[in-house]
């Protein structure tokens, strides 16, 4: 049996101890949780009447027609009240933080996503909130950065280190060192110590419990391959956990391969999970976030857990480069790391031009703006189409809306008539 | 050993002072003289921080020094060679102070071999907890490294007992939540939990976390074995540099 | 009995020659699919796949506290796709012109909302599609230019009359008369000649049907009173006639009070409806866009219909204001004002200023962003508060959401923060 | 009555011609001397604009007139005070054309007695339908003025039929889809077109939109019996001023 906090090598507890009581607490909160009968009744409820869970199903019958097959079959995360997944796991949190007692919740926040929904859930349910956010990240993601102190959340920002989202993640791990009897850390991914992993992939497991139905009713079978794309890895875990059963690994990967980047597993009959990382640049130019699809991924330990990271032989973190910011992290969930060492998931990734061309394409066949970090899914998806008949069907994780991505997208598409507005904006602003 | 040099000083000294120097800031050749002159204002133990990436358990000050030696390019082998020449230089004893993954990529049994060739008699790693602890409490011991572990006033009663257990050299108290380098106030509260600590051990305690002024090691004195400086004389070396630290450190006692 | 497409003596078909035959093919389409029993479950799938229906109805426990009561529930067709009620209606409309088999549609836009739900409609239904917008509207709300485009839609720059969504109607209907063999004209609100108002509230209705079932079954009975915004008020009628039967009239305006903004109704037992249009800078200032709500507005034919505009006493339209762009318009539906004659709606006016507070009341006590066109259903509720008992409950319809007016509220209140991100930015643009 | 006014001057000119003059724009005095030149030009008929701030059935040139006339301050008083001038001073026929909200707001009865008495033979107002024209149809007979519709390639044979029912003085027939002002390319359509209007009325015909040269004009001799001529002019008085358009009439038959 694997210890508690474990996933095959992967996971852990590895924090100081000044805050070993507040997580034993935590666990123990997590635990009555998962007992409770009527607690995902109560949760269920929050997300069907706050968000609009369960979020749709969309058929995608232009880009199927588009790529001469197979079907896709979209999970409408975007739908979401704040525009991502990253409600479902803060909602859950919050219930948690309801029954420990606490007033206070903090959070860090890369692109603003789980900012905006930490400080969403503090305002619904009355708590005071506080969001570390990198110094660069404030700049590139301003507008979240306004709707956090909008919804009333205090923004910090982070100086230190890279001045971006591990270093929000180190700065909120030392508030919390400080005020862990009134605060509670809302942790915006299935990373971290124990049991952040395991609560967060317990509350993103609706994305996949509905998906399964969903599918099932809709498309009359199960997918072929399921694409998401992994940040920490929370939205792939979320819909991948419907379909973990479905799976069938026929030859796992050589475990004494140490990381040759090259995975050997055939999936004969199952469902098949890909998950999607940040290509960033290409992975050639190690200006990139993937841990698992790349070879310059390894294993350590940092921000309290152990995983593949992106960093040097000393174990100093690396660099990260992507354009969707919530993909730009050094480390993955630790199940995503078991998963991959066991053949469950097989894991690639999507340059930036890739998801460039992909938040193009969709927005034009089918009405939809995906979060850059979505469309890594779809890109990927859109690349192995080739590879599927045109009777298959795929599920696709649509994990956020890409309004929030005006500036970047505008940016990389080089949009004349933008920088136009944003400079007569500022002009009038300096006058 | 660790613990006999510590429980002796401490007869002739009262209360024993360890100081804490960031590797490679703002230079190897800094830290040497750093290094050299904290000895010469008598200080007893010296703890030695590998720098990190990601340290979660330091403040701003030992964070940025952190951030700063790496920026510079110091490497993992540039800290034991420095360490060597400090341990052959310096007749007191040194410690390691780092974070788990520079102990886990350099390979536990590796890393300490080469602590030990390089002289080092223990290690802090905040990030270890002893569950997570096995294969680092291993090579620790094959080498006769004393591995020092973190009492806090948050830990239970039960747990104090269940780390008593795996307590080498002595056991570093924090005085009081949050990271290093804020302010402490020193108080009763504090002589409970070194109270709860002295119930389940009988190692020497040091005491860190806000330890910044002479008044706070008189505090400390006859409450525990070792008052531990960290923050405060980062601050004073960045702001009046080196002969200010040495000159903080002979008046601390 | 009332003439087809008219309500009361408002409403009717002023229309050019050159498009009757193109306006009797579409009240044919819709005359057909009312028949069918097949096109609202048609309807009603897209929706609940392709958007969120049925949208949630939240409970407002913090409002309901903050004001010591009434119960606060809240419509959230915010969680729409693409942000706002605009999507039922393009997309019921795009089903129209599906079985008209017409391959292009038009739109105006104002605010940019409908322009962006016609352009997802279109991108969705493989139309081809050109917004009309004013030059004013352009520049004022470039991310949604911007979106529209990356949609596919071509976005056509108007530079008449006030260069505001009353010119890019006219210009819409311009092209329309040129183009009617291919184009179908997609109107944004339940204006417009006949059968327009009537295809679009039926089609917004799905609102009002969903909020009925959804606060007796939430609340436990009716509401007391149902707030709603009103721009050309088709977020008010879609959410109003799922309680018309419930209303109860008991002394009607008085039809030779030439209307004297007071309205002498008294609902007794009924469901009171509340509209509530845009009061700008004050009604007093003449600086409002209160058709009905103020003694400013009187009946008139523009735009091919008849009712309440505001205008001057040659018939001449008047500039209109507000601080929510989607509610900036001359007229009102023929519906509405219908409605307002026979006592069935009571119509307030909400200020600029009662709304920029009531948004950001909102959203730190809810976490929700509404759009300021939503908020003035918020800021009149709030108001009217105190005339409430603390157990009665109401129901808000919240139109949409607020990000797309992050340019509006940050320059409405100061924020610093932005202005220096938008001057960065341009600084970046120049260099 | 403009019906027989009609018929006699298009045996004696073979086609006649009717200009239209936006009231107010650039201002009345210029209206006036633009009325002036145009009626020197020999031109027939005329059709005055009263200026409406939603003129959804003009293209941009009229519509900017339009605007420019309302941002200039004219009301519609003064349209009536300037038709009764014109119509005092220049013996052609003068209608009025204008948009449905500007009778309804005066007061259908209102409007036409005014009319009247300034003068005016015929209306036409684009937004009104026969459907929709009860009161506006009762309003001008009462008062004796030509109430003018228009029939469009669009329209069906029943409704062509329908609408003959309202005719009185001429039909307008616009020569293609779409508003005023865009380039119309004359053809055998449009003889099919005017054939189809012919089977439903005796009135006389008008035929507008696209009316620019004398081509055009040529081309519409025998079919109609009125020429339209419209944004054509109101470019030529934009780029070169009342002279031009003067001459522009003058050369047009
Ligand atoms: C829309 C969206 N998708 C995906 C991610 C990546 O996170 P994860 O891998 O935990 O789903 C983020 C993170 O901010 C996000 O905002
Ligand atoms: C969010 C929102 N609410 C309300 C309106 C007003 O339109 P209506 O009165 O037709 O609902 C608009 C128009 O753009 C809108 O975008």
């Amino acid at each position: 049996m694997e210890r508690p906090g474990y996933y095959g090598q992967f996971g852990g507890t590895f924090i100081p101890e000044i805050l070993v009581a507040t997580f034993d607490q935590l666990r123990a909160a997590f635990e009555g949780i998962k007992k409770d009968p009527s607690f995902w009744k109560e949760y269920q409820s929050l997300m069907s009447t706050y968000s609009c869970r369960p979020t749709p199903l969309t058929y995608s019958e232009n880009l199927t027609r588009h790529f001469n097959g197979p079907h896709f079959y979209i999970k409408r995360e975007d739908l979401n009240h704040t525009g991502a997944h990253k409600l479902n796991n803060v909602m859950g949190q919050g219930l948690v933080v309801q029954r420990m007692g606490k007033s206070r919740v903090i959070a860090e926040t890369g692109a603003g996503q789980h900012g905006v929904a930490t400080a969403t859930m503090a305002a619904k349910f009355g708590f005071e909130c506080t969001i570390y956010m990198g110094e660069v990240d404030m700049a590139r993601q301003r507008p979240n950065v306004f709707w956090m102190e909008q919804l009333g959340a205090t923004v910090v920002r982070v100086t230190d280190g890279d001045r971006i989202l591990k270093d929000a993640i180190n700065e909120a791990l030392r508030d919390w060192a400080t005020n862990m009897d009134t605060t509670h850390y809302v942790l915006g991914t299935v990373c971290g110590p124990h049991p952040y992993p395991e609560m967060v992939s317990y509350f993103q497991s609706i994305i996949g419990s509905e998906a399964r139905d969903q599918i099932v009713r809709q498309a009359g079978r199960l997918p072929k391959r399921v694409y998401a794309c992994v940040g920490g890895g929370s939205n792939a875990l979320g819909i991948f956990s419907g379909f973990l059963d479905d799976t069938q690994v026929d030859s796992v990967r050589d475990p004494s391969d140490n990381h040759s980047g090259i995975l050997r597993v055939k999936v004969s009959n199952g469902v098949e999970l890909v998950g999607v990382e940040a290509g960033g640049e290409g992975l050639e130019t190690r200006r990139h976030a993937s841990r698992l699809a790349s070879v310059h991924g390894s294993v350590g330990v940092a921000q309290g857990y152990k995983t593949y990271f992106l960093q040097d032989d000393d174990g100093q973190m690396l660099e990260t480069h992507s354009v969707a910011a919530g993909l730009d992290y050094i480390g993955v969930s630790p199940i995503l790391a078991a998963y991959y060492e066991q053949g469950i998931v097989r894991f690639e990734a999507a340059t930036n031009d890739e998801v460039l061309a992909a938040t193009r394409l969709t927005m034009k066949k089918e009405g939809i703006i995906p979060a850059l970090e979505s469309s890594h899914a779809l890109a990927c998806a859109f690349r192995e189409t080739p590879q599927m008949s045109a009777d298959d069907v795929i599920l696709i994780n649509l994990s956020g809306r890409g309004d929030k991505d005006i500036f970047t997208i505008a940016d990389a598409l080089g949009d004349e008539g933008w920088k136009e507005f944003i400079t007569t904006k500022a002009e009038a602003y300096s006058a | 050993m660790l613990e006999d040099y510590i429980r002796q000083r401490t007869e002739e000294r009262g209360i024993l002072l360890m100081a804490h120097v960031v590797v490679g800031y703002p230079d190897l050749e800094s830290s040497f003289d750093l290094v050299k002159a904290i000895v010469s204002a008598g200080v007893d133990l010296m703890e030695l921080q590998i720098p990190f990436s990601e340290p979660i358990a330091d403040g701003p000050v030992i964070l940025k020094a952190n951030q700063s030696a790496l920026t510079a390019g110091i490497r993992v082998d540039d800290c034991f060679k420095f360490a060597h020449r400090v341990t052959q230089s310096f007749d007191i004893p040194f410690l390691f102070m780092t974070y788990c993954n520079i102990v886990f990529k350099h390979g536990e049994e590796q890393f300490f071999a080469q602590a030990k060739e390089a002289g080092i008699v223990g290690t802090i790693v905040p990030d270890i907890p002893p569950e997570e602890g096995t294969s680092y409490l291993a090579a620790a011991a094959a080498h006769g490294i004393d591995p020092i572990f973190i009492l806090s006033p948050t830990t239970t009663p039960e747990r104090l007992a269940y780390l008593a257990g795996f307590g080498r050299g002595f056991f570093y108290c924090v005085a009081r939540k949050g990271i290093t380098g804020a302010k402490t106030t020193f108080s009763s509260e504090l002589d409970e939990f070194l109270g709860r600590c002295r119930r389940v051990t009988q190692l020497p305690l040091a005491l860190g976390f806000g330890v910044s002024r002479k008044e706070d090691v008189d505090f400390l004195k006859g409450k525990v074995e070792v008052a531990v400086v960290g923050s405060q004389a980062l601050r004073i070396l960045n702001t009046n540099g080196v002969e200010a630290v040495e000159d903080f450190f002979r008046r601390l006692r």
